[in-house]
């Protein structure tokens, strides 16, 4: 991607990720920012209704990159931010594995948060990632819920 | 030619991870699903609903967008990733 | 403090905090939180128009163990986060040095992201703590800012 | 008695870090602050700011909040934590 910063990152994987490492990576040698905001989303044992044992991610290859690419762009044209790593696994996940790590370093708290926030909430509606969950009664795929295009409205309300 | 690929819960209905379309060009996404619905009359309820995105080139866009010659073209379910 | 989780902590202290280890104590045996947000700050070698060399944070010992697990008890009144901790160090630091850090995890990752940055727009302007910052011209106070009273004013608005 | 305490550029400004005061009780966060400045009218122009912040046993509160025997009154500047 075209970045300001060596310290960024967008990856998708199928090996699981080291927050300790990303965040001494948004850290290192970074005197000029005094707020590092992180999401870390982790697949829990209860969604829509079911037990889940585990999730398989689905993805297009060809498109992943790019569209996280872009989103991290957007988040830098718009809030004062300095350093993003955006981390997205697929393939198959078990029960408390890490899905997906969002870590962005600025000078400014509340650009850290809102340029954070929004990332997750573009990735949500914009990336293309299927889950697929495992649970006791067979598998299925996880559906769209209407809140997450709300939390995407918001974002547009501002521009 | 075009090259159209299927995705995720799509992919398991229609039983067909994608195709390639012979089809004129300048077209819209919308004349592709339409092309393949002609040839594939049994895929109607899964490649008509209307919750199903699309990408041409790996971006996404609106039925109405504009398909060139080569391009591939993507269906797939609301994404569910994060 | 009054906490549903022995994985809850409001620590006012001089030596650092591992946020490996903070990230691992929300994370441990927790399968039921999809999302874990996180505020991190740190000492930043630029404020209020000087060269900053380093900070010594001062507060009041009565009251900042108090007024910290009362901003806890807040979030958590208002929303559906499970595990939060917070960490303030007092005392000298210096460039680059960690000051505070917020954690939070949830089901939901809405609730993460505002409870986490409400702890740190309420510590802000109501946990009583004080920076003096140490620059190349001499020791000055650091000034309350207006757009911290804007970033506590968005949250009563929702009230 | 209560107990006052100063905190960060007020303690230095005073060059005190709190005092123990005789003053009628029950009274108000303000009571105390007219009480101490009659006997210290020199802090007037540090004590007297608006921009001030005052607590009674640790709790933030209003100049009009009630100060009863025993309490610990806090005055400091704006907090800048974080």
């Amino acid at each position: 991607m075209s970045v300001s910063d060596q310290h960024d990152l967008v990856s998708v994987q199928t090996h699981d990720f080291d927050v300790a490492f990303e965040y001494a990576q948004l850290r290192a040698d970074n005197a000029q920012d005094g707020a590092i905001v992180f999401f870390s989303g982790l697949v829990r044992d209860f969604n829509q209704g079911q037990d889940v044992t585990g999730l398989f991610l689905e993805h297009y290859p060809a498109m992943t990159q790019k569209a996280l690419t872009g989103i991290v762009k957007k988040a830098k044209a718009r809030w004062p931010i300095n350093r993003v790593r955006l981390i997205h696994r697929v393939g198959q996940l078990h029960l408390s594995d890490q899905i997906v790590f969002v870590g962005v370093s600025s000078s400014h708290r509340e650009a850290a948060f809102d340029a954070c926030h929004f990332v997750m909430d573009y990735l949500k509606k914009q990336a293309p990632f299927w889950k697929k969950e495992t649970t006791h009664k067979g598998d299925n795929w996880v559906q769209t819920l209407e809140k997450d295009q709300k939390a995407l409205d918001k974002w547009q309300k501002d521009d | 030619m075009i090259n159209v690929v299927f995705f995720a819960q799509l992919r398991e209905q229609l039983k067909s991870d994608g195709l390639s379309l012979d089809i004129p060009t300048p077209c819209t996404v919308q004349d592709v699903q339409q092309s393949i619905l002609t040839s594939r009359p049994e895929w109607q309820d899964f490649l008509s609903n209307p919750a199903l995105m699309c990408a041409v080139n790996q971006d996404m866009v609106q039925l109405t967008a504009p398909v060139l010659e080569g391009n591939e073209v993507a269906f797939f379910p609301p994404v569910t990733g994060g």
